[in-house]
C-alpha cells in the first residue's frame, strides 16, 4: 500500500492537466473539453477510492513534498526559521471529503454533457477548463497538509467560482454575481489572510498535523501560559481563530456574508450543484473540520461557531418558504444546512458535522441536478409557478428529486435525517448546560420544520398539480447523461444515512457507527487528528433529559415532528391542482422575507452608497488639494518670472539708476555691518 | 603746503558723483560720454593724490593708461553714437527700447 | 566586465537604434535588446554573490576603477550584484526587450528614435541598479529623466506636455534634496569616508556616523539627512502624497513607456529607500521614523486603492493601484525582519512584471478600441478573447492571487511586518492588508464594466483580434508571474541572502 | 624635456600667439581692403586660436605653473605684472576654445557681411585681451586687459551697422560699460589709496602689513574700493546688479558674438575676480582691516545673481533671450566659487572653473544653434523653432544637449561643474546658497525643457522646407555637443586641473 500514496498527488494534478487541455485545445476536441474532464475526475475519482481503501487499512499519509519559501523569522514562540511548504495530509477525513469531491466534479461532467453540450453552449471549453481548474483547486486544498496551501487553494476556488457564475458574461447579471461572490468572499478571506499571516507569526508554523503543528503549539502555549503578541494564550488562540472564521463565513455562505450564494446561481445549474452546494461551499466547514483542534482550544469560538450556525440555518429557511426560483430555493436551503453543519461543529459534533457535510453533498448535488434537468425540460424555465404537473413526464428525474428532497427535509429513513438529528442530538445535550448553545439549538429546531415546508413546497409546485405553462405541457426530454448522475445521487442520498446510525447505536446498543469510528481514527488517523482527541480538547459539559436514551428519542421526535408538520403544510397548501401564492397572508412580514431581511441592500449600500461616494470624494481632494499644491507652486513660480523680467525695462537710464541703486545697497549692507561710516 | 589727503578724496568723490548724477540725468548720449569721463577724472585726482601721499609714481603712471584708455573709449563711443544716429535719428539713450522684458 | 557589457551594448544599441532607418528600427531595437536580456540571464544562472553590496558581503560582477579625484575624496566607477540588484536588472532587460515588441504596433511615428531612447533608458536603468558609487548611481538614476521626458513628450497623449514636464520638474527637484542631503551627510562623516563608495559610507554610517555639520550635531544632521532622502526617494516611489505626477505620467505616457515607468522607474525609488535609508542608517537614527513611515505606507495602500476606485481610465486605475502596492513595499521595507524586506525587493520584482502586464493589455484594448475609458466600452470579452484573458489574469495577479507572484509578494511582506518589532506592528499590517479588498473591488468593478457585459463600445472602431506580436509579450510576463508565485526561492532565496546583513545589522 | 631652453617670456605664447593673429589679420585687411575672402580669414583666426589653444594645453601637460619637482613653478614677468599659473593656463584655454568655436561658425554666420577682416580681427583682438585678463596679475595690468577685451566687444556687438537691434545692445553694452569702467577704475585709486600698491601681490603684503600694524586709517576706503572692483567685475561676468547690459546685448548681438562675450567674456571676467580676490586680498586679513568678510559680498551677488536670471529666463518667448538670462544664472553659480572662498578649501573654486570651462562648450554650442536658426531664418521665439528636429535632427540632438547639460542633468559635463559646485556649496557651509541652487535649477529645468520641447516634441506651426547644413556652423555646434557629451566620462583630468590650479592660487 506504501507505493500508493506516492500517486496522491495525481489525485489533484489530473484535473489540472484537464484544465490545461480544455483551455489550450478545447474548441478542436469532440465534446469540447468534456471528454478530458471525465476522464481526470475518474482517474481521481478512482486514486481516491484507492486512497479511501488504504486510510481502511490502517494506513496514512503526510508528507511536505515541495518548499514553497523559506526563511529566517523569529514567531512569538520562539521558533527561528519558517517553512512554508505544500505538502499531502491523507487521513480519514481528507480521504473521505476526496471521494466525495471527486465523485460530484465526476458526476457533473457527466451530466454537464447533458446539461451544456447539449443546449449547444459557445465557449465550453472555458466552462470545462473552468470545472477542471476548480477540481483541482478543491482537491489541493482537501488535502492540504498546512494552513498556507489551504488558504492559496481556498483562494483558487473562489476564483474558479467567480469565473464560472460570470460563465455567461454576456449578460449583465452574471458578471455583477460573479462581481459580489468573489468580493464579499474576498472580504472574509481578508480576515482569513491575516489569521493565516497572524499563526504563522505566532507559532512559526502552520502544518495542521504533527508534533509541528500549530494545534500543538498552541496547546504548548496555553499549557505554559505563554504570552501571545500582548495576549493571554487563550485569547490569541480565538482572535486568531475567529480571524480565519472570517474565511469560513465567507465561503461558507454563513450570516453575515452569505448574501452572494443566491446571486451565484447566475452560473450554470452545474455549476451551481458542484461549486455552490457540494463542495466549494463545503471548504468553509470543511476547513474547521480539519483545524478542529485549534477550536477546541478555544470555546469562545466554537460558541460563536454554534450560534453563527444556528442562526444561519433558520435564517436563510425563512428565506426559502418565499422564493419563487427553485433554483434560488435551493440556494437558501444550502446557506441554511452549511449553517447545520456549522451548529454541529461548534457543539463539538465533529463526526455530526462531516457526517452531514457528507449527506448533503449528495443530497444537495442531487437536487440541483435534478433542478438542472427541470430547467432542461422547462427549456430554461426556472418559475416554479409556470411548472407543475411534471411528476409523469419524467419519472426518473421526479424520483430521484422526491429522494433528494426526503433527504433534505430530514424525513426519516433518508440520509438527511441521520446527520441533522445528530447534530440537533449533540447541539441538545451540550445546549443543556449551555445556554447560548441551547438557543442555536433552538433555531436550526425551528429551521426544520421550515425545512420541510419549503422542500415540499418546491416538490408539490414543481412536480405536482397540473401544468401551468405550456414548456411543462411537452417537456423538452433529458438524456441518460443527465438521467445517470440523478439515479447515482438519488441512491446515495437514500442509502448514505447507514455511514452512521448514531441513534439506532445509542438505542440498540449496537457499534454501527461506521463514521464516527472511521474518524476517531479506529482504522488508522493520524494521531491528535481523531475525534477523541478532539473530544479531550473540548471544554463542553454535557448532560441528558433522563438518560441518553431518552435523550435520543425525544430529539429525534421532535425534529421529525417538525420536519413532517413542515411538509404536512406543504402539502395542504400546494398539493393541488390549482396551487396559489399564499405569501400575502404573511403581510409585511413576507415582504421583509422576501428581500432577504435587506441584507443585500446594505452591503450594496456599504459598496456603492459609501465606498464609492468616498472614493470619488478622495479623488476630488487629490485633484483639487494635493495636486494644487504641486501645480500651485510653478504657478506662482511662473508668475514670480513675469514680474522678475519686468525689470528690465529697455531703458539705458533706468538700467544705470538701478545698477547703481543695487551698488548702493550692496554698500550699505557690508558697510554697515563693517562700520565704514 | 600740504593739504590733507581727505580734501583730495572728497574733491575726487564729488567728482565722481556728479558725473553719476550726469549719467543718471542726461538723456543725451554726448553727455552721457562726458559724464564718464568725469567719473573717470576722478579716479586720476584719486590715483594721482595718493601717488603723492604714498610717495610711489605707480598711481601717476597709471593715471596715463586711464587717460588714454578714456580715449579709446570716447572714440569706440562716438563710433557706437554715430550708428546709432543712423538708426534711430536721435541720440537719445532712452529712445532705443526695441529690446525689453 | 559583465555589467560594462550591458550598458555598453544598451548604450551602442540606442545610438545604432537612433540612427537607424524607422521601418526597420523596431526589429532592430528587439534584436539589440535580446542582447543584455541573454547576458543578464545568463549572469543570474551563474550568480554568485553572497551577503549585501553595502553591508559585508561579496559582490557577483564587480568591478572598480578610479574616476574623478574630488579633494579629499575620490569618485570611482563602482559596480557590483548582489542579491537584490540582481533580479532588478533582470526584471530591466526582460521588460525593455518585452516594451520593445509591445511598442511595434503602437509606434508609428519616429521610430528609430522612440526605440533608440527606450534602449537607453535600458543602460541607465542597469546602471542604477548596478552602481555602487553614489556619483555613478546619481549620474544613471538622473539620466534617467531624459528619455522618459521625451517618450512621454513625444509619443504622449494629449496632455503629454503638462504630464511630461511635470515628471521631469517634480521628480528632478526631489533628486535635488536627496543629492544634497547625502552630500552633506558624506561632509558630516568627516575623514571616516573618502570616496563616495556606499559600501564605505554605510560602514562609516554604522559605525560612530557623522560628526555633525553645519554646526548640527551628528545624530540631529544623520535624522535630517534620512528625512531629507526619505522624502527625496518618497516622490519617485511614489508615496502620498508625493504621488500626483504618476497618474499625470502614466495616462498620456505611451504603453511602452507605461511599462518602464511603473515596471522599472517606480522600483528605482524603492530600490533606492531600501539601499539609503534602511541600510546605511543606523537603526538608532531610523527607529523614531518608523512609526511615522508605517502610518505613510498605509494611508499609500489604502488612499491610492481609493483612488483608483474612483478612476474611470483603465491606464489611471493601474497608475493608482501601482501607488497603493508601492505601499505594501515601504511597510515591508520598515519591518526589518527577512520576510519583510526581502518580500519588498520581491514585491519590487513581482509588481514590476504585473504591472507591465497590466499597462500592455490596456495598451492593446486601446489600440482596438481607441479608448481606456470603462465608460466606454462593454463587453470587451467578446471581441478580443485573449487579449481581455489576459488581463484578466493580470488583474487577478494584482489582487494576490496564490500562485502568482504577487500573492507571494505580499504574503512576505504581511507575515514579515506583522512580526515586527516596531509598534503596532500588528496593527498596521491589518490595517495595510484592508487594500487586497479593495484592489479586489476596483479591478472587478472595472472589469464588470468594460470586459463583461453585453458588447458596446463608444468609439466606432473595428475591433479585431490583436497581432501575435502584441499577444506574446503578455504571455511570456504571465508565465513569468505564475513562475514566480509557484516557485518563489528562484529569485527569494538570492534576495533573502541579501537582505540577512541588514536584518541582522539592525534588528528593530 | 625640450621646453626648458625657452625663455621666460615664451611662457606667454598663447597670448602672443593670439595678438600676432589679430594683428596678421589687421595686415591683410589693409592690404586687401574689403576682402571678403571668408575662408582665408575664418581660417587664420580658427588656426591662431587653434594654435593657442594648442599650445596652452601643451603648458599644462607640461606643467608651466605647477609647483613641484615635476612642474617649473609659477612664473611671474614683468616684475609680477604679469602671472602664468596654471589657473592663468586654464582660463586661456577656455578663451581660445570659445574662440576657435566662434570663429568657425561665424564663417557661415558672417557670410556677405561687410566688415569681415575688421570682425575677425576684433575678436582675436578681444580673445587676446581676455587671455591676457588671464595672466593680469596688478591692477594696472588686469584694467588694460580688461579694456583690450571690452572696446572690441562693444564694436563687435553693433556690427550690424545696419540692424537696430544690433546697434542698440552695442550701445547698452558701450554706456554701462564705460559707467562700470569708470567705477571700477575709482575703485582701483582707492585701493591704491589705502594701500599703495598695484601689484596684487605687494597689495597682500601691504594688507598683512597694516593688519599686523595699527591697521591703517583707511578700512571704509579700502572696503568702499574693493566693493568697486566688484562691481568691476560684475559687469564683466554680468552678474546682479551689473547684469542690465547682457539681456540686450546677447540678444542683439550677432548670436556667435553673444556666444563669445557670454562664454569667454564672462570666464575672463571670472579669472581676473579670482586673481585679485585670492591674491590682494586674503580673506582674513582684509576681514580685520575692512571689518567684514568680503565673501558675504559674493553670497548675496551669488544667491540675487541666479535668483535674476533663472526667474527672468522662465518665461522668456526669445530664445536668445532666454539664454542671456540663463547665462546670468550660470553667471550666479560660478559665484559660488568666489562666495565659498571664506572655507579656505580649494574645491568649491575649482568647481567654479570647471564649470567655466565646460560652460565654454555647452554654452557656445547653444548660441551658435540659435545662430545656425538665424542663418536658416526660421525667426527668434520658441514657437518659430517648433518642430525643428523633424528637419534638422542633428543638430537639434545637439541642441539637446546643451540643454540637458545646462541644467545639470547628467549623462553631460555639464553634470559634474554644476553638482560639484553644489558639493563646493554644501562643503563651504552656505546653506542659503544650496537651498537656492536648488530652487533655481528646478526652474531652470523648466525652461530649457521648454525649448527642448519647441524642437522634439512640438508640431511646426508653418511648414517649412529642408534647412541647409552650413559647414562651419554645424561643425562647431557638433564639436562643442561631442566635447559636452565626452566631458562626462573624461571629465578627470579637467577637476585636476581646475583644482590644482585653484589649490596654487588660494595657497
Amino acid at each position: 500500500m506504501e507505493g500508493l500514496f506516492d500517486y496522491a498527488p495525481a489525485i489533484a494534478l489530473f484535473p489540472l492537466v484537464a484544465f490545461v487541455v480544455a483551455l489550450a485545445f478545447g474548441n478542436s476536441l469532440p465534446k469540447k473539453g468534456a471528454i478530458p474532464g471525465i476522464l481526470a475526475t475518474g482517474g481521481s475519482l478512482l486514486l481516491s477510492i484507492a486512497m479511501l481503501a488504504a486510510v481502511a487499512s490502517g494506513e496514512v499519509y503526510h508528507e511536505t513534498l515541495y518548499e514553497w519559501a523559506i526563511g529566517d523569522a523569529v514567531s512569538d514562540t520562539g521558533v527561528d526559521g519558517v517553512e512554508f511548504t505544500f505538502g499531502i495530509l491523507i487521513d480519514p477525513l481528507s480521504a473521505l471529503m476526496l471521494v466525495i469531491v471527486s465523485l460530484i466534479a465526476f458526476l457533473v461532467h457527466v451530466f454537464s454533457l447533458g446539461y451544456m453540450n447539449a443546449e449547444g453552449e459557445t465557449g465550453l471549453p472555458r466552462y470545462y477548463a473552468g470545472l477542471g481548474l476548480f477540481t483541482f483547486s478543491m482537491l489541493a486544498f482537501v488535502y492540504a497538509d498546512n494552513l498556507l496551501m489551504a488558504f492559496m487553494f481556498f483562494e483558487l476556488v473562489g476564483l474558479c467560482s467567480f469565473l464560472l457564475i460570470g460563465f455567461w458574461f454576456r449578460t449583465r447579471s452574471a458578471p455583477s454575481a460573479a462581481k459580489k461572490a468573489f468580493l464579499v468572499t474576498r472580504f472574509g478571506d481578508y480576515f482569513f489572510l491575516i489569521g493565516v499571516v497572524a499563526i504563522a507569526a505566532t507559532f512559526g508554523t502552520l502544518q495542521f498535523a504533527g508534533d509541528d503543528s500549530f494545534v500543538a503549539a498552541a496547546e504548548t502555549a496555553i499549557a505554559d501560559g505563554t504570552t501571545l503578541f500582548g495576549f493571554a494564550p487563550e485569547t490569541w488562540v480565538t482572535i486568531t481563530g475567529l480571524l480565519v472564521l472570517g474565511g469560513v463565513v465567507g465561503k461558507s455562505a454563513q450570516f453575515p456574508l452569505h448574501t452572494w450564494l443566491p446571486d451565484a446561481m447566475e452560473g450554470p445549474t452545474t455549476v451551481s450543484a458542484l461549486i455552490h452546494a457540494a463542495t466549494m461551499v463545503a471548504a468553509g466547514v470543511y476547513l474547521v473540520a480539519r483545524m478542529f483542534g485549534y477550536y477546541a482550544l478555544s470555546p469562545t469560538a466554537l460558541a460563536i461557531i454554534a450560534f453563527v450556525g444556528g442562526f444561519t440555518a433558520l435564517f436563510a429557511a425563512t428565506m426559502g418558504v418565499v422564493k419563487d426560483d427553485i433554483k434560488q430555493v435551493l440556494a437558501y436551503s444550502t446557506i441554511s444546512q452549511y449553517g447545520y453543519m456549522m451548529l454541529g461543529l461548534g457543539v463539538g459534533g465533529y463526526v455530526a458535522g462531516v457526517f452531514h457535510l457528507m449527506n448533503h453533498a449528495f443530497f444537495k448535488a442531487l437536487l440541483f441536478l435534478g433542478a438542472g434537468s427541470v430547467i432542461v425540460l422547462m427549456h430554461h424555465e426556472q418559475d416554479m409557478w409556470k411548472m407543475g404537473g411534471l411528476k409523469e413526464k419524467a419519472p426518473v428525474t421526479y424520483w430521484t428529486f422526491l429522494a433528494g428532497a426526503l433527504a433534505l427535509a430530514g424525513i426519516i429513513p433518508f440520509s438527511g435525517f441521520w446527520s441533522k438529528d445528530e447534530i440537533l442530538y449533540d447541539a441538545l445535550i451540550v445546549g443543556l448546560e449551555e445556554p447560548i448553545i441551547l438557543a442555536a439549538y433552538a433555531m436550526g429546531l425551528v429551521a426544520v420544520f421550515f425545512t420541510g415546508f419549503y422542500t415540499f413546497r418546491m416538490v408539490f409546485l414543481t412536480f405536482h398539480g397540473e401544468p401551468r405553462s405550456e414548456a411543462a405541457e411537452d417537456p423538452h426530454p433529458v438524456g441518460w447523461s443527465i438521467k445517470a448522475p440523478l439515479i447515482v445521487l438519488g441512491v446515495l442520498a437514500l442509502v448514505a444515512g447507514v455511514a452512521n446510525l448514531a441513534p439506532v447505536a445509542k438505542l440498540a446498543q449496537l457499534d454501527i457507527t461506521f463514521l464516527e469510528s472511521w474518524l476517531d481514527g479506529e482504522f488508522g488517523a493520524i494521531e491528535g487528528l481523531t475525534y477523541g482527541a478532539y473530544g479531550e480538547l473540548l471544554a463542553y459539559e454535557t448532560s441528558y433529559i433522563g438518560t441518553e436514551s431518552t435523550t435520543v428519542l425525544i430529539a429525534a421526535g421532535v425534529s421529525l415532528l417538525l420536519a413532517f408538520s413542515g411538509a404536512g403544510v406543504a402539502w395542504t397548501l400546494y398539493n393541488v391542482p390549482e396551487p396559489v401564492e399564499h405569501k400575502e397572508r404573511l403581510g409585511s412580514i413576507g415582504k421583509t422575507v422576501e428581500d432577504n431581511y435587506y441584507q443585500d441592500e446594505y452591503q450594496v449600500w456599504l459598496a456603492e452608497g459609501l465606498t464609492l461616494p468616498l472614493s470619488r470624494a478622495a479623488d476630488r481632494f487629490d485633484q483639487t488639494v494635493v495636486d494644487g499644491v504641486v501645480n500651485g507652486v510653478s504657478t506662482a513660480s511662473l508668475f514670480g518670472s513675469d514680474r522678475m523680467k519686468r525689470l528690465q525695462t529697455g531703458i539705458v537710464t533706468n538700467y544705470a539708476a538701478l545698477l547703481v541703486t543695487g551698488f548702493i545697497a550692496l554698500l550699505l549692507v557690508l558697510g554697515i555691518l563693517g562700520g565704514w561710516f | 603746503m600740504t593739504v590733507p589727503i581727505e580734501y583730495y578724496v572728497l574733491l575726487s568723490m564729488a567728482l565722481f558723483c556728479i558725473g553719476l548724477f550726469g549719467i543718471l540725468t542726461r538723456r543725451n548720449a554726448l553727455m552721457f560720454l562726458m559724464s564718464v569721463e568725469l567719473m573717470l577724472n576722478a579716479a586720476n585726482i584719486n590715483l594721482i593724490a595718493f601717488a603723492f601721499y604714498h610717495g610711489n609714481l605707480t598711481g601717476q603712471v597709471f593715471a596715463l593708461f586711464t587717460m588714454a584708455l578714456a580715449a579709446a573709449e570716447v572714440a569706440v563711443g562716438l563710433g557706437i553714437i554715430l550708428v546709432l544716429y543712423r538708426n534711430f535719428r536721435d541720440v537719445d539713450v532712452t529712445v532705443p527700447t526695441t529690446m525689453r522684458w | 566586465m559583465m555589467i560594462e557589457t550591458l550598458i555598453a551594448v544598451a548604450l551602442i544599441g540606442a545610438l545604432v537604434t537612433f540612427v537607424a532607418p524607422n521601418r526597420i528600427a523596431g526589429k532592430l531595437a528587439f534584436l539589440i535588446s535580446l542582447v543584455p536580456a541573454g547576458l543578464s540571464l545568463w549572469m543570474f544562472a551563474t550568480f554568485d554573490g553572497r551577503g549585501n553590496a553595502l553591508l559585508e558581503g561579496d559582490l557577483a560582477f564587480e568591478s572598480r576603477l578610479e574616476w574623478i579625484q574630488l579633494g579629499a575624496y575620490d569618485i570611482s566607477w563602482f559596480v557590483g550584484l548582489d542579491g537584490i540588484s540582481m533580479p532588478l536588472v533582470v526584471l530591466t532587460t526582460i521588460l525593455v526587450t518585452l516594451a520593445i515588441v509591445s511598442s511595434w504596433t503602437p509606434i508609428d511615428d519616429r521610430e528609430s528614435q522612440f526605440y533608440g531612447l527606450v534602449l537607453f533608458i535600458e543602460a541607465n536603468l542597469i546602471g542604477v541598479f548596478a552602481a555602487l558609487d553614489f556619483f555613478v548611481w546619481f549620474i544613471f538614476w538622473e539620466a534617467v529623466l531624459i528619455p522618459m521626458y521625451l517618450l512621454i513628450g513625444i509619443w504622449g497623449g494629449p496632455r503629454r506636455k503638462y504630464a511630461a514636464i511635470k515628471f521631469f520638474v517634480y521628480t528632478n527637484v526631489a533628486s535635488l534634496v536627496m543629492f544634497g542631503a547625502v552630500i552633506a551627510l558624506v561632509f558630516g562623516l568627516g575623514d571616516a569616508v573618502t570616496s563616495f563608495a556606499l559600501p564605505e559610507i554605510t560602514a562609516a554610517m554604522l559605525d560612530g556616523g557623522p560628526d555633525g555639520f553645519f554646526g548640527v550635531a551628528g545624530p540631529t544632521l544623520a535624522s535630517a539627512v534620512f528625512v531629507a532622502t526619505f522624502v527625496g526617494f518618497a516622490v519617485k516611489v511614489p508615496v502620498v502624497p508625493f504621488h500626483t505626477w504618476l497618474p499625470d505620467a502614466h495616462v498620456e505616457a505611451p504603453t511602452p513607456a507605461s511599462v518602464l515607468l511603473a515596471g522599472v522607474l517606480l522600483k528605482m525609488g524603492t530600490y533606492a529607500l531600501l539601499r539609503f535609508n534602511f541600510t546605511m542608517f543606523p537603526t538608532e537614527i531610523v527607529e523614531p521614523f518608523v512609526v511615522p513611515i508605517a502610518v505613510v505606507a498605509v494611508i499609500s495602500v489604502i488612499y491610492g486603492a481609493m483612488l483608483a476606485l474612483a478612476q474611470t481610465d483603465l491606464k489611471r486605475i493601474v497608475a493608482y493601484s501601482s501607488v497603493s502596492s508601492m505601499g505594501y513595499v515601504i511597510l515591508g521595507l520598515i519591518a526589518y525582519t527577512h520576510f519583510g524586506v526581502g518580500g519588498a525587493t520581491f514585491q519590487m520584482v513581482s509588481h514590476g512584471l504585473i504591472s507591465g502586464l497590466m499597462f500592455m493589455a490596456v495598451g492593446v484594448i486601446y489600440n482596438a478600441t481607441h479608448t481606456r475609458m470603462v465608460t466606454d466600452m462593454s463587453g470587451m470579452a467578446d471581441r478580443m478573447p485573449i487579449a481581455v484573458g489576459i488581463f484578466v489574469a493580470g488583474s487577478f495577479g494584482y489582487m494576490g492571487l496564490p500562485l502568482m507572484s504577487g500573492f507571494a509578494a505580499e504574503y512576505f511582506i504581511f507575515f514579515g511586518s506583522f512580526g515586527a518589532d516596531f509598534p503596532y506592528a500588528p496593527v498596521f499590517t491589518a490595517l495595510a492588508m484592508f487594500g487586497i479588498v479593495v484592489v479586489a473591488g476596483y479591478l472587478l468593478y472595472a472589469m464588470q464594466r468594460a470586459i463583461f457585459g453585453p458588447y458596446s463600445l463608444e468609439t466606432d472602431y473595428e475591433v479585431s483580434r490583436a497581432p501575435l506580436h502584441d499577444v506574446a509579450p503578455m504571455f511570456v510576463l504571465l508565465g513569468l508571474i505564475i513562475v514566480l508565485g509557484v516557485a518563489p526561492e528562484l529569485i527569494f532565496e538570492m534576495i533573502h541572502d541579501a537582505v540577512d546583513p541588514i536584518v541582522d545589522g539592525g534588528e528593530l | 624635456m625640450a621646453f626648458v631652453e625657452l625663455p621666460e617670456w615664451a611662457a606667454l605664447a598663447p597670448v602672443l600667439i593670439l595678438a600676432g593673429t589679430a594683428l596678421a589679420l589687421f595686415v591683410f585687411d589693409s592690404v586687401n581692403p574689403h576682402s571678403t575672402n571668408r575662408a582665408v580669414l575664418a581660417g587664420t583666426s580658427a588656426v591662431g586660436s587653434l594654435a593657442a589653444l594648442g599650445v596652452a594645453v601643451w603648458f599644462t601637460a607640461a606643467g608651466v605653473g605647477a609647483p613641484g619637482m615635476d612642474g617649473f613653478g609659477v612664473i611671474e614677468l614683468f616684475d609680477g605684472q604679469i602671472v602664468v599659473d596654471q589657473m592663468a593656463l586654464f582660463f586661456i584655454i577656455v578663451v581660445t576654445v570659445v574662440t576657435a568655436l566662434v570663429v568657425v561658425a561665424s564663417y557661415d554666420y558672417m557670410e556677405g557681411h561687410a566688415y569681415q577682416a575688421e570682425y575677425y580681427s576684433l575678436v582675436m583682438l578681444a580673445a587676446t585681451g581676455m587671455a591676457t585678463m588671464a595672466t593680469a596679475n596688478s591692477l594696472v595690468t588686469i584694467f588694460i586687459a580688461l579694456e583690450l577685451a571690452s572696446l572690441p566687444s562693444y564694436a563687435l556687438v553693433a556690427i550690424l551697422k545696419d540692424n537696430r537691434g544690433s546697434v542698440e545692445a552695442g550701445l547698452k553694452y558701450f554706456l554701462l560699460g564705460a559707467l562700470s569702467s569708470a567705477i571700477f577704475v575709482y575703485g582701483i585709486s582707492l585701493v591704491y589709496g589705502a594701500t599703495g600698491f598695484l601689484q596684487l601681490d605687494a597689495i597682500a603684503a601691504e594688507l598683512e602689513a597694516l593688519a599686523a600694524g595699527d591697521g591703517g586709517d583707511f578700512g571704509g576706503l579700502l572696503g568702499l574700493g574693493i566693493l568697486m572692483l566688484i562691481g568691476g567685475f560684475a559687469f564683466k561676468t554680468a552678474s546682479v546688479p551689473f547684469h542690465f547690459w547682457a539681456p540686450e546685448a546677447y540678444e542683439g548681438a550677432p548670436a556667435p558674438i553673444s556666444a563669445f562675450l557670454s562664454s569667454a567674456s564672462k570666464a575672463a571676467g571670472f579669472v581676473i575676480a579670482f586673481r585679485v580676490f585670492t591674491t590682494a586680498f586674503p580673506v582674513d586679513v582684509t576681514g580685520q582691516l575692512i571689518g567684514v568678510d568680503w565673501t558675504l559680498a559674493f553670497v548675496i551677488l551669488a544667491v540675487v545673481t541666479m535668483t535674476v536670471g533663472n526667474f527672468a529666463a522662465a518665461t522668456q518667448e526669445n530664445v536668445k533671450r532666454m539664454l542671456a538670462y540663463s547665462s546670468i544664472g550660470h553667471a550666479g553659480y560660478v559665484l559660488i566659487g568666489l562666495a565659498g572662498l571664506g572655507a579656505g578649501s580649494e574645491l568649491v573654486m575649482g568647481a567654479a572653473m570647471m564649470h567655466l570651462l565646460v560652460y565654454g562648450f555647452m554654452n557656445t554650442g547653444a548660441f551658435l544653434f540659435v545662430g545656425l536658426a538665424e542663418h536658416w531664418g526660421v525667426g527668434r521665439t520658441f514657437e518659430d523653432y517648433n518642430g525643428l528636429s523633424r528637419q534638422a535632427p542633428i543638430a537639434c540632438a545637439a541642441l539637446a544637449v546643451f540643454m540637458f547639460s545646462l541644467a545639470g542633468v547628467p549623462p553631460f559635463g555639464g553634470f559634474w561643474s554644476k553638482y560639484f559646485l553644489f558639493t563646493g556649496a554644501l562643503e563651504a557651509g552656505l546653506l542659503v546658497v544650496a537651498v537656492a541652487l536648488v530652487v533655481n535649477s528646478a526652474l531652470s529645468l523648466y525652461y530649457y525643457a521648454r525649448l527642448v520641447k519647441a524642437v522634439w516634441i512640438e508640431d511646426p506651426i508653418v511648414e517649412r522646407d529642408g534647412l541647409t547644413q552650413p559647414t562651419g556652423l554645424y561643425a562647431a555646434i557638433v564639436v562643442a555637443a561631442v566635447m559636452t557629451v565626452v566631458l562626462l566620462p573624461g571629465f578627470g583630468p579637467i577637476a585636476d586641473a581646475a583644482l590644482e590650479a585653484a589649490a596654487v592660487v588660494i595657497a
